[in-house]
């Protein structure tokens, strides 16, 4: 056991927490519901939560280079529209569509980032008039939903790998599983990734290192673009639908899920896999509402915000526990 | 004065801030293969010359030729590219990443495009190895001491072999030894012909390593001396602005009686220990002491004083206060006991930046009495001005936030902060680190004076000297423990060293 | 008829329900599902309900949850039209039959679900629509307060409303802006509104009652009387509308019914039968008036 | 201190002009004021009136993003405290005073359990009051049964439609509340403290002051200005709506400290920048209102309004325009 601890990096523990506890509430519900503990359920949970974690690991890199990114849900909601409104009203083949809406994802992102880096403008208020911005643009492509009737884009949701006879792991939560392990080669493994924590730890001492922060930052923003445009064009294949209301709220989701999975809101520490965890937790949360399926409306959201409470003094214990140890 | 072909020269600069001419026209040049000693009291503009020229500053007016040509950056990473690489005043780097990644940040070695992190480690630990210094570099910067964090910034600065090294008061909170280390590799880099910028207010130090001394005061040039062509005292005037004739030795020793040292101590430490940081200790204190604390860096003394203040909270042990057992078990608990602490790492535990050096310097006064009887904004103004030309501090105003003061008037406020609190013991870890000549004396006078007085004082410091001269007992700390108490005579660099040694 | 149901159930097991509801954040949406859980109570069938908080997404999810539990029928009461035809495929594939309620969804093929109990939107706007043109004697300027942008009542309700107005053209919709279905919001809407054009303001359309109430208090504390200074329409026939239509202070509602629990539990039943049903059971929906109000008000239930 | 103080305002001062000016130009009648029935009555005092709320809240905020804090679950104190106030009146006899002192103190301890998970419990502030956040709407729901509950109490009704020497009485309760915290945060340590807390919380413990308690507070007083806020909107629409009321106020009152310049990383405020923030945005949504501008340009609109606005505060635009300027005219 001791030798155990010695091997263990002190600074994953929130990790290990986060993911035995995951572990724990699943084990939970296998024993209070009927049929939680299938494969099924848990493709699901994948499948079901993938665009909140894709954007959620875009965020995961704003907020440990001590930033924030609220645009990331209305982001994904314009690449719907916008790709509806390539498809279904300019006619544009998948071919062009998808490079155009990922390329419109990372320049607005790359905007943002520039107006923060220029400017020296809190994140917060230029995320949230992007956030405004990209709903908007939504609105002005149409204020219906429009449907994407396009072949490519029904075969590309009913495409999958088959696990069993009867369920398939579907293609959005396989681009899911790629962008996190993206995300974590990114944060781990590359300069980029690493000059993310330096300026989340210190962004003063970050330059005084030689860091090209303004770069960075910009490309950080860019990337969390970029992620928000992949979370579009999954919602599109899980909906197949462009649809500007849809969603409201995911930049909290997205926010609550980082943070959850173990990242500093203050920046400079977090793990993309902690991350992944996070998105889990608040996927199986909803998860357990459903599977009880009696509660009043006003309780589920009372439940779910106990449920939260519960799962982080978990975290909490759990992880000063082991510490201490 | 000027020499055919330095590397660097700077003609006329000028930075102004608010309130403040930083730099007033000033000439220096640097030359190929030499050591270059930066001089001046805390403000004289030393550190926005070195910023200045690294681009972290625009300069507003004057010229810089680097290697001959026009050199102009808008950042230290230009200037890195450039080949000039700065270790700044305070300690610019990351605590959440490990030690590693800190000295090989943006230059990591990469297989195939990423980051080989065992090359990384290895390389690391090779770095530090040239400074005599063994670490497990995975560890996050931010769990050593501020001493190995500088060394780690100086090992960062060294990889990058740069034509020209700048080194912004690095040993200020090094101990002998490992001055001694940093001082070989840079007489080593001298000897490659790369060029080195040295600041420092250790006099002795300037005249161990440098050939040619730069004198800066209120921002302004007061001369360049070769090294060999200048006498101490005549140094410490050109620093001072004084004229040789004035100037005479202010350091009037106090004597240091060991009288009414029996009776109950006014403070007494009875096995106060926590494990993994520091064994358990005894102390005694007495009014009208000062006790000093004597150890190697990393042996132990900020863990006594943070465990008696109560930052750390003891497992072991109890304190009296006059005989009385007092539960201390966080700082403001302490604070209401009267008991001061002027923090070692001035940066994380001292400034809060965007106050004013008004507002830093009432606070724990403030505290002390209670939030809501909010000292007047007269009063305050009355005891700031009183600290303000006590220590020297040099700025235009008191509403200045402190964030803009030079390093050293940034420490004196500090030291401020807690002499107006008017502890009835005050536990000084590193208060003189940062400190120009002059207000280094002035403030061990004040310190003395501040005993006489009747305040019992717990001094740090890795200046052996400094805690000799100062100190009427001595503790030696070796290894995290209480290893030996010396008084009186015993007092004395040889014993000390001796003790701190032996095994 | 609960006998019925439970022989129809295999095994004797009791029915199993999944219904996912889009949002309850407003009374309207509170009253459905009410209709719904009493009506499931009342034939002993065993209701799974996910309240989705407005988010399509979580309706989908909570649809996949029902599958995964193998419920017998699921009911769907969508938060938009569209999106629906990956999730329906699946319910499909798994042979379990979905009952939209409130609104219709695009889908491609019909057969994915069985049948929709509904009011029709654009029809409200028209009746909205009528009685107020009448009402104006076919002249005047009229202030429009629209739901949520993009949600699908609010474009149907001001297209039917314009489908109408736009007949007459002495009727005109000086001022349209979003109060997001909301009491507050209609209320500083309605401020904003009578500010910038006073007494200029002949009648008000809301796109439900909540932003009518809303506007009523602004028109008073404007100055002005309700109903009579400025006519007020909306849709919904809440109750508190009918309280307010009883104080005159409102004149005119059009129904749009949220009571749909008997019907879809009857249309789920006929299905279990093997009957065939219609694609759209239309709601039957009145228009009430402020001289009828005190009629009705005490048989409302929501 | 003081100096600083009035350059920092300055911008947001500027910006608040701007859009005035603007309605000055293409609204007329815009900055009549008449008096109505002895009532103040015109489009400045609705555009004051209608930011109170946000206003409110925003002192608040402020204090908590001083301490580097965030708390997202105003909106659903506001719901809560309406709540309250709604079935008390409706089921008891009980005095406006103690309606509105038990509301008020329900709202003091949601804040306070905030407070709790984030200074002793050591949770992040976004995701302790992401719980309340969530539950809160919850519990509001709860409380009125999903309903709007209309409440008939004319006293009750001044505190948000009610005139006081012809001023809005809600304008009045917000002046209140401002003076207050002014004067209890600047006349006290305690304005220092926070300040202090936010800018290095390390230094701070060191330095005696007792950081959680701090902490706490301000997060128990964030709820009590919810709170506050919660009973002006119910009395506004005489009836507490538990879905509703306040929905999204946390991103406008965050928005408004941001922009009356508080910075996010703590350790220093400005609680009128916060009241001048409150006025951009509410000014900003009447101009839309009123300017006909349809309802799917609503958010661009705004959206390009706040980006102007966060590039003409920026000291870096102003630098370099200025300096763009001075070069021309050589
Ligand atoms: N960012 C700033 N804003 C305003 N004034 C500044 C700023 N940086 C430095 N100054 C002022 O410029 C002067 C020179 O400061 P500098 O840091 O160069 O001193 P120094 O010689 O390095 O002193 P020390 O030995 O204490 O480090 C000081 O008076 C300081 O207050
Ligand atoms: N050689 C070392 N290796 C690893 N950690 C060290 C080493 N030296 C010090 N540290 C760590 O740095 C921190 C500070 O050390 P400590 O406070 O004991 O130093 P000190 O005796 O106060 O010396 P100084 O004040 O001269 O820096 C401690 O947490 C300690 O664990
Ligand atoms: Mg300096
Ligand atoms: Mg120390």
């Amino acid at each position: 056991m001791k030798l155990l601890f010695k091997r263990i990096n002190r600074k994953k523990i929130p990790l290990y927490a986060n993911f035995i506890i995951f572990v724990l509430i699943y084990a939970l519900g296998a024993i209070f519901y009927r049929k939680f503990l299938s494969l099924r359920v848990f493709v699901n949970l994948l499948t079901d939560n993938s665009f909140l974690g894709i954007t959620a690991v875009g965020m995961t890199l704003v907020i440990i280079s001590g930033g924030i990114d609220l645009s990331v849900g209305s982001m994904m909601v314009f690449t719907t529209m916008l790709i509806a409104l390539f498809t279904e009203m300019l006619h544009l083949p998948p071919i062009v569509v998808l490079p155009a809406v990922v390329l419109i994802g990372v320049l607005f992102g790359s905007l943002m980032g520039g107006l923060i880096h220029f400017f020296n403008a809190p994140p917060f208020i230029v995320t949230l008039s992007g956030m405004f911005l990209a709903r908007g643009l939504g609105f002005v492509i149409s204020l219906d939903s429009i449907p994407i009737k396009h072949k490519f884009y029904y075969n590309a949701s009913q495409f999958g790998i088959q696990l069993t006879e009867k369920i398939r792991m579907p293609i959005i939560a396989i681009i899911f599983i790629a962008v996190v392990i993206i995300g974590i080669i990114l944060s781990h493994y590359t300069k980029f990734g690493r000059n993310t924590y330096a300026i989340g730890g210190n962004e003063q001492s970050a330059v005084l290192m030689g860091l090209p922060v303004g770069r960075i930052k910009i490309m950080i923003y860019a990337f969390s673009g970029m992620c928000s445009a992949l979370a579009g064009i999954v919602y599109v294949l899980y909906t197949l639908s462009g649809y500007g209301l849809a969603y409201m709220g995911l930049e909290l989701d997205s926010v609550a899920s980082v943070v959850i999975g173990g990242t500093l809101l203050t920046g400079g520490v977090g793990y993309v896999e902690g991350t992944l965890v996070g998105v889990l937790i608040q996927g199986l949360i909803y998860n357990f509402i459903t599977f009880q399926g009696n509660l009043n409306v006003w309780w589920a959201k009372i439940v779910i915000g106990l449920l939260l409470l519960f799962f982080i003094l978990m975290q909490r214990t759990f992880s000063t526990r082991t510490a201490a140890n | 004065m000027i020499t055919a072909n330095p590397i660097l020269a700077i003609n006329r600069l000028c930075k102004d801030f608010p309130g403040v001419k930083a730099l007033d026209n000033v000439d220096f040049f640097l030359r190929k293969g030499e050591i270059h000693a930066l001089m001046g009291e805390n403000g004289a503009g030393k550190s926005v010359l070195v910023k200045v020229l690294t681009g972290v500053y625009k300069r507003d007016k004057g010229k810089i030729y680097f290697e001959g040509k026009p050199f102009y950056v808008h950042s230290p990473k230009e200037a890195q590219e450039c080949g000039i690489s700065t270790v700044y005043q305070e300690i610019n780097l990351v605590p959440n990443l490990s030690v590693a990644e800190n000295i090989y940040l943006n230059r990591q070695p990469q297989i195939r495009g990423f980051i080989d992190w065992k090359a990384t480690n290895k390389k690391a630990e090779k770095v530090l190895e040239r400074l005599d210094l063994k670490l497990d570099v995975k560890q996050p910067l931010g769990s050593f001491s501020i001493a190995i964090q500088q060394m780690v910034a100086i090992g960062r600065a060294l990889d990058l072999d740069a034509k020209v090294l700048i080194l912004d008061e690095p040993t200020s909170s090094l101990n002998v030894k490992e001055v001694q280390q940093l001082f070989t590799i840079m007489r080593k880099l001298k000897s490659l012909g790369h060029s080195i910028i040295f600041i420092t207010h250790f006099i002795d130090q300037v005249y161990e390593i440098s050939d040619r001394i730069t004198v800066l005061r209120n921002g302004m040039l007061v001369g360049e001396f070769l090294t060999d062509s200048i006498d101490r005292v005549e140094l410490i005037a050109k620093l001072m602005g004084k004229k040789l004739a004035e100037f005479s030795s202010e350091q009037a020793e106090i004597e240091q009686g060991d009288e009414n040292k029996q009776g109950i101590p006014f403070l007494e430490v009875q096995g106060l220990g926590k494990k993994g940081l520091i064994e358990p200790f005894d102390l005694r204190m007495y009014k009208r002491e000062v006790l000093g604390l004597a150890g190697l860096l990393g042996s132990g003394r900020t863990e006594i004083a943070n465990l008696i203040f109560g930052i750390d909270r003891a497992d072991k042990g109890q304190i009296l206060l006059n005989g009385k057992s007092v539960n201390i078990s966080n700082p403001h608990d302490s604070l209401k006991f009267g008991f001061g602490l002027c923090p070692e790492d001035r940066k994380s535990e001292g400034i809060i930046e965007d106050l004013s050096i008004r507002e830093n310097i009432i606070l724990s006064l403030q505290v002390k009495k209670g939030c809501f009887k909010y000292i007047k904004r007269k009063i305050q103004e009355k005891l700031v001005s009183k600290y303000i030309d006590m220590l020297k501090i040099k700025t235009p105003d008191m509403e200045q936030a402190i964030k803009n003061l030079s390093g050293g008037n940034q420490q004196k406020v500090i030291v401020a902060r807690w002499l107006a609190s008017n502890p009835g013991l005050l536990i000084m870890d590193e208060p003189t680190r940062g400190i120009d000549v002059g207000a280094k004396a002035e403030i061990q006078k004040l310190i003395l004076e501040l005993s006489q007085k009747g305040m019992a004082i717990l001094f740090i410091s890795s200046e052996l000297e400094e805690v000799i001269r100062c100190s009427q007992k001595v503790v030696v700390v070796r290894d995290k423990a209480k290893i030996a108490e010396l008084t009186g005579t015993q007092i004395n660099e040889h014993t000390i060293m001796n003790k701190i040694a032996v095994v | 008829a609960s006998g019925e149901t439970e022989e129809k159930a295999a095994g004797g097991k009791k029915l199993v329900v999944g219904f996912s509801q889009n949002d309850t954040n407003n009374p309207w949406g509170t009253a459905e599902t009410e209709s719904v859980k009493d009506e499931a109570a009342k034939r002993g069938i065993e209701l799974k309900y996910a309240d989705a908080m407005t988010k399509q997404a979580n309706q989908i999810k909570a649809i996949r949850a029902f599958i995964a539990q193998d419920v017998d029928a699921i009911f769907l009461a969508p938060q938009v039209e569209t999106g629906w035809e990956p999730v329906l495929k699946e319910a499909k594939a798994a042979g379990i039959p979905v009952f939209l309620l409130d609104r219709g969804v695009d889908v491609t093929d019909d057969s994915l679900y069985v049948t929709l109990l509904a009011s029709d939107f654009v029809f409200e706007g028209e009746e909205a629509g009528k009685w107020l043109a009448e009402e104006m004697n076919y002249k005047g300027n009229i202030v429009e307060l629209q739901g949520t942008p993009g949600a699908s009542p609010t474009i149907d309700r001001k297209k039917g409303f314009e489908n109408i107005i736009n007949k007459y053209p002495d009727l005109k919709i000086i001022k349209s802006q979003t109060a997001e279905y909301q009491m507050g919001k209609g209320k500083e809407l309605m401020e904003a509104f009578l500010k910038a054009e006073g007494e200029n303001i002949d009648a008000v359309y809301a796109h439900n009652d909540a932003m009518a109430l809303g506007a009523i208090q602004a028109i008073e504390e404007y100055g002005l009387k309700p109903a009579e200074d400025i006519i007020i329409v909306s849709v919904d026939a809440i109750k508190d509308a009918f309280e307010a239509m009883v104080a005159q202070k409102l004149n005119c509602t059009v129904e749009c019914t949220p009571l749909l629990g008997p019907g879809a539990f009857d249309a789920l039943e006929k299905h279990l039968a093997g009957e065939k049903l219609p694609k759209w059971i239309k709601s039957e929906d009145q228009v009430f008036t402020k001289d009828t109000a005190a009629d009705y008000i005490d048989s409302r239930k929501y | 201190m003081k100096k600083k103080n009035y350059s920092s305002l300055l911008w947001p001062l500027i910006t608040l002009a701007a859009i005035l000016v603007f309605n000055l130009i293409f609204t007329k009648g815009f900055f009549n004021i008449e008096i109505k029935n002895g009532h103040l009555f015109g489009s400045i005092i609705d555009i004051i009136k209608r930011a109170v709320p946000v206003m409110i809240i925003a002192i608040g905020m402020t204090m908590v993003i001083a301490t580097k804090g965030i708390d997202i679950s105003v909106g659903s104190i506001i719901a809560i405290s309406g709540a309250i106030a709604a079935i008390i009146i409706l089921n008891t006899g009980l005095s406006l005073f103690f309606v509105i002192f038990l509301s008020l103190a329900v709202a003091f301890l949601f804040g306070a359990f905030n407070g709790l998970l984030i200074s002793y419990i050591g949770i992040q502030p976004v995701v302790a009051t992401l719980i309340l956040m969530v539950a809160g709407r919850g519990v509001a729901q709860l409380i009125t049964n999903g309903y709007v509950l209309y409440i008939d109490h004319k006293a009750f009704e001044y505190l948000g439609i009610g005139f006081f020497l012809g001023i809005p009485f809600s304008i009045i309760i917000t002046l209140i509340v401002y003076i207050i915290t002014y004067a209890v945060t600047r006349t006290t340590a305690i304005g220092l403290l926070i300040q202090a807390v936010g800018g290095n919380p390390r230094a701070s413990y060191y330095t005696g002051i007792n950081v959680k308690s701090i902490k706490f507070f301000v997060y128990a007083f964030s709820g009590l200005c919810a709170g506050i806020s919660g009973l002006i909107i119910s009395s506004d629409i005489k009836g507490a709506d538990p879905s509703f009321a306040g929905l999204w106020v946390e991103l406008d009152a965050i928005l408004a400290v941001v922009i009356g310049g508080t910075p996010f990383t703590g350790g220093k405020y400005y609680l009128f920048g916060s009241i001048i923030g409150s006025l951009i945005i509410q000014s900003l949504t009447t101009t839309i209102l009123t300017r006909g501008v349809p309802v799917q340009y609503t958010l661009v609109v705004k959206a390009i309004v706040v980006f102007i606005v966060i590039i003409f505060q920026s000291a870096e635009f102003r630098q370099k325009v200025l300096r763009g300027l001075k070069r021309k005219i050589q």
